[in-house]
């Protein structure tokens, strides 16, 4: 059965989605096991599908039993096999962690929620897993519109911002497929590894180059990196907890990861390195993508919306990483996907927790929070250290390498927006701690309608959490082991 | 293929397209879409693309119509631009 | 002058298809009424399968609808071998049949925001939004 | 917001225009589009599938994938109105209001009291006058089922002519849609319980996954049709266009129900009244 792990990592999912669907009209208790099974098949899929990577190389599965360039095919090398079992992991973990939020925020209509759930994270997986630019449109899709109905159901505000979020997410996955069309214009062909095989003796087409800007505009408004960035605080605020803790920690890192691929894999670093001269002002780009977020994250005084722009901040580092052009810089890039989703897994489940609890995440909420619950603050530390950089904690080490990338590149501009960042980060963060911590317990701004004290959050949020928490020290330790196994295989040898 | 009537269809196309954005009424703009997705699905049966434009006219010129009148109605017609 | 003539004549539909698609994006861009950027959202759509379709034509070709397919004939023994210079490129009328469907999903979701949107501020214009939130 | 726009259309605009002058003339038969990846689907088509429309098999077999997440765009799509919309609860007293369908007369019935006795001569209306339009009833009425079997027979005819499933299903759904508009929507409600319509929906997609994953249980690749030929006594080739057919029929069902369904929801903004 293991040779039809690609097949079932995306179909398991896709099935129980419409089973959900269905148990949502006759039994609303069954979506939540349905759900929470196919989940961990998935979990358990990509981690074999990894192992079997790690094993024998890339596994290329040909869907519907056609050869490749006429058939859509699935490759599975070691890049796309780690990005595969972040999304799988912090899926199911989210979804464990907040069965509780959604039944209290949605009670009726929990079968529907559970669909959209599912259904985005087949979307993801299959926008990782494919090999096909033009199938990756179509997941694309099934990914945004998921997450469009997921974050239009929270706040007063939601649709607003969901419907502009709609506009600019249309537009970026169109000008993600006109790229396509441009490169099918003059190859002839959709297979990503059949197109890059043409590219070579097309390098100087201007098509080729205009492809190549439109895709990556696209993404980039996907991804919400700094120009392009104003959707994203107010879809990601104003989500439903359980939505923004899905679509927070993966959809901007895997944009970020679509981006690296088509750099690596199809455009190839010699083209996008060596041949265009945009390598430069795209870090330079990037760079301002670090220091606006940071400064806007430093304007908010709004827990939930300062995180949001703190991911402003960390695509600012993943494409600056991409974009030096060297290994280093790239490893540190695809170490940082994996990272940051967990990182923003941790500390925007600690924002589900705190909502569930206090309903608020204004700064004025968190008074006095480490007293009431004690766990889920010390999680929010961890994830917080893990953002500013501290060794331990996984965040260092992949800014240790976007650092020594930016050395080796001689582009201190990055290194110094870095740092710069880092610092913003802990002074953000200690603001937090010190309301958090120091200010008593307050409950005089309008919450009556809660009678009983705070407490710490139920088991069934708080285990997911500690897992989570863990996972950032235990990725932080075995950096060595990712980089040198995995990472080190994904990155082509061309690039030094 | 006749190059005059493609010619005539491509200018009603970009015609409907300018007019579906610039008309000052939501109902009317809808009307126009629907006139625009027509007008597409002709040129695409011209290019032979058959079965393209058979789901243009299915979807873009039917259904799609049908979504915006419905929103419409239930929103309003009023717009400023 | 020919030249540049002669390159205008021999992509006309790709001339085109810039144009709408910028009427498109600048709606999005531009218009203040919200169903106004979604109709200018499905315009920008359109355009691109507009170009995908032009990317599949095939001049002195036909329909991609294999003659003689009808009948008892068996497959394998085809008495008639077809040849792919006669008819047209069926792949790009693939896709655009696959993004004809998002595109009309991505309608769906976009108007029902839209119908969300009006039931709470009572207006589909953005400034009028933005006024009443700025109140608050 | 006017000028930023011009200026960003303009700069795509000039993108674009520079990178068409590469391309290759309109219609050019040795293009590369033509020559690389279309040339087998048209040579060898009938070969391996046995379908005369290439369209058709390309899209339900060689890229039968895509299609079929195409399907659960759909499906994603229905479902998120749904979510989005619907009100399940409905908030503060609510009055009924009647018509007397023989004297057009209203009667309007307070929260709590019963219903009339016979509702057969009652409709429920949500306006104190609702127009009553005798002809375009009864034309819609005759165009229906005549509609509906077009639809079948495009759904059944897809291997030979242009259509299909995704085609005639909008057709259906736009038969259902059309009842909706020209009565209410509640007698097309009668006719497509919103239950049922979320069922079939997923029932649609589930049918074109299922023998997608059926393929699989037969110890081939996912969605390769010709695992199918064991159970439906045919040869490999023709289990394909078979496979398709059933693929189509997924399709028809999954498209027809979500138009329905977002028709439904959104033209009464979540509450199913009368609709239009």
């Amino acid at each position: 059965m293991s040779e039809q792990y690609p097949a079932l990592l995306v179909i398991v999912p896709l099935i129980s989605a419409f089973l959900i669907s269905a148990a949502g009209w006759v039994n609303r208790r069954l979506c939540f096991p349905i759900a929470v099974a196919a989940l961990s098949v998935t979990a358990y899929t990509s981690v074999g599908l990894l192992m079997r990577v790690l094993d024998e190389g890339v596994i290329i599965y040909r869907l519907g039993g056609w050869p490749p360039p006429w058939g859509i095919a699935y490759y599975v090398d070691h890049l796309n096999g780690l990005v595969l079992t972040v999304v799988a992991v912090v899926a199911l973990l989210n979804l464990i962690a907040s069965q509780k939020s959604i039944a209290q925020e949605f009670p009726e209509k929990t079968g529907p929620f559970y669909t959209l759930y599912v259904l985005m994270v087949t979307g993801l997986l299959g926008i990782v897993v494919t090999g096909d630019a033009f199938n990756l449109y179509v997941l694309l899709e099934i990914a945004s519109l998921t997450g469009y109905g997921l974050i239009a159901m929270g706040e007063e505000r939601a649709p607003l911002a969901t419907l502009n979020y709609v506009y600019m997410g249309t537009i970026g996955a169109c000008f993600y497929l006109l790229g396509v069309g441009y490169l099918y214009i003059v190859t002839g062909s959709l297979n990503m590894v059949d197109i890059a095989g043409i590219l070579p003796a097309l390098y100087q087409s201007k098509a080729v180059l205009a492809a190549f800007i439109i895709c990556m505009v696209g993404l980039w408004l996907k991804m919400a990196l700094f120009p392009l960035h104003a959707w994203l605080p107010n879809a990601y605020t104003f989500a439903p907890s359980a939505a923004s803790s899905l679509i927070a920690p993966l959809m901007t890192k895997v944009m970020v990861y679509v981006m690296i691929r088509l750099i690596l894999t199809v455009f190839t670093p010699k083209f996008a390195f060596a041949s265009l001269a945009v390598k430069d002002p795209i870090v330079w780009l990037a760079v301002i993508a670090i220091v606006m977020g940071a400064i806007f994250a430093l304007a908010e005084r709004n827990l939930k919306k300062m995180l949001t722009y703190i991911i402003i901040a960390e695509v600012g580092y993943m494409v600056g990483g991409a974009w030096l052009g060297n290994r280093a810089a790239m490893t540190g890039a695809i170490l940082h996907i994996v990272n940051d989703a967990l990182m923003t897994l941790c500390v925007f489940l600690v924002v589900g927790n705190i909502v569930y609890k206090v309903k608020g995440y204004a700064f004025e909420d968190l008074k006095g929070l480490f007293r009431k619950m004690p766990f889920t603050m010390g999680a929010f530390v961890i994830g917080a250290l893990s953002i500013i950089g501290v060794p331990p904690t996984c965040g260092f080490f992949s800014k240790w390498y976007l650092i020594s990338g930016a050395i080796q590149a001689g582009h201190y501009g990055f290194m110094v927006a870095l740092l710069f960042s880092s610092l913003v980060n802990v002074v953000l963060f200690f603001r937090v701690f010190e309301i958090s911590y120091y200010e008593p317990f307050s409950d005089h701004h309008g919450h009556e309608h809660h009678s009983q004290p705070i407490a710490e959050a139920p088991l069934s949020m708080l285990v997911p959490l500690m897992i989570v928490a863990a996972g950032l020290v235990l990725v932080g330790i075995y950096t060595g082991d990712i980089v040198n196994q995995i990472i080190q295989f994904a990155i082509p040898e061309a690039l030094t | 293929m006749i190059w005059q009537l493609d010619l005539a269809i491509l200018t009603l196309v970009v015609i409907t397209g300018i007019g579906a954005i610039m008309v000052k009424d939501l109902l009317g703009a809808a009307i126009l879409f629907g006139a625009y997705s027509f007008m597409m699905c002709l040129l695409w049966s011209i290019m032979g693309a058959v079965d393209v434009s058979f789901t243009e006219a299915s979807v873009g010129a039917g259904v799609s119509t049908v979504f915006f009148v419905a929103a419409v109605f239930r929103t309003t017609r009023r717009t400023k631009d | 002058m020919s030249e540049l003539l002669a390159t205008l004549v021999a992509k006309y539909n790709y001339w085109i298809y810039i144009a709408l698609m910028m009427i498109g994006l600048y709606a999005i861009i531009a218009k203040n009424n919200l169903v106004k950027k979604i109709v200018g959202m499905n315009i920008f759509q359109t355009a691109i399968i507009l170009f995908y379709v032009s990317i599949g034509a095939k001049k002195g070709a036909t329909i991609p609808i294999i003659e003689h397919g009808h009948g008892e004939e068996v497959h394998g023994a085809a008495s008639h071998v077809v040849h792919a210079v006669d008819y047209i490129n069926p792949l790009p009328h693939v896709l655009m049949l696959t993004a004809i469907v998002v595109a009309v999903a991505t309608l769906g979701v976009a108007l029902a925001l839209a119908v969300k949107v009006h039931d709470k501020y009572k207006t589909l214009e953005e400034d009028e939004i933005l006024a009443q939130l700025r109140k608050k | 917001m006017k000028v930023i726009g011009l200026l960003i259309v303009i700069l795509t605009g000039a993108l674009l225009v520079y990178a068409t002058v590469d391309f290759p003339p309109w219609g050019d038969p040795t293009s590369p589009a033509s020559t690389h990846l279309s040339p087998h689907y048209i040579e060898k088509t009938m070969e391996e599938t046995s379908v005369p429309n290439i369209v058709t098999a390309v899209l339900a077999d060689y890229r039968g994938f895509d299609t079929m997440f195409e399907t659960t765009v759909i499906f994603g799509a229905g479902v998120a109105c749904f979510f989005l919309l619907r009100v399940l609860r409905r908030e503060g007293p609510e009055q009924r209001l009647y018509r007397h369908t023989l004297t057009d007369m209203t009667i309007r019935i307070k929260d709590g009291s019963k219903m009339p006795a016979d509702l057969d001569e009652f409709e429920r209306i949500d306006t104190l006058w609702t127009p009553r339009d005798l002809i375009v009833t009864t034309i819609c009425r005759l165009l229906i089922p005549f509609i509906q079997l077009f639809a079948l027979y495009v759904i059944a005819h897809g291997h030979h002519s242009p259509g299909g499933g995704f085609q005639g299903g909008v057709i259906l759904g736009a038969s259902i849609i059309l009842l909706a508009i020209s009565h209410d929507m509640r007698t097309a409600l009668k006719r497509m319980r919103e239950k049922l319509n979320g069922l079939l929906c997923a029932t649609g997609v589930f049918i074109y996954a299922g023998t997608g994953a059926l393929c699989l249980l037969f110890g081939l690749n996912f969605l390769d049709y010709s695992a199918l030929a064991s159970i439906l006594h045919v040869d490999p080739v023709t289990a394909r266009s078979h496979g398709i057919l059933i693929v189509e029929i997924g399709v028809g069902v999954a498209v027809m129900a979500t138009m329905i369904w977002i028709y439904n929801n959104v033209s009464s903004s979540g509450k199913y009244d009368e609709g239009l």
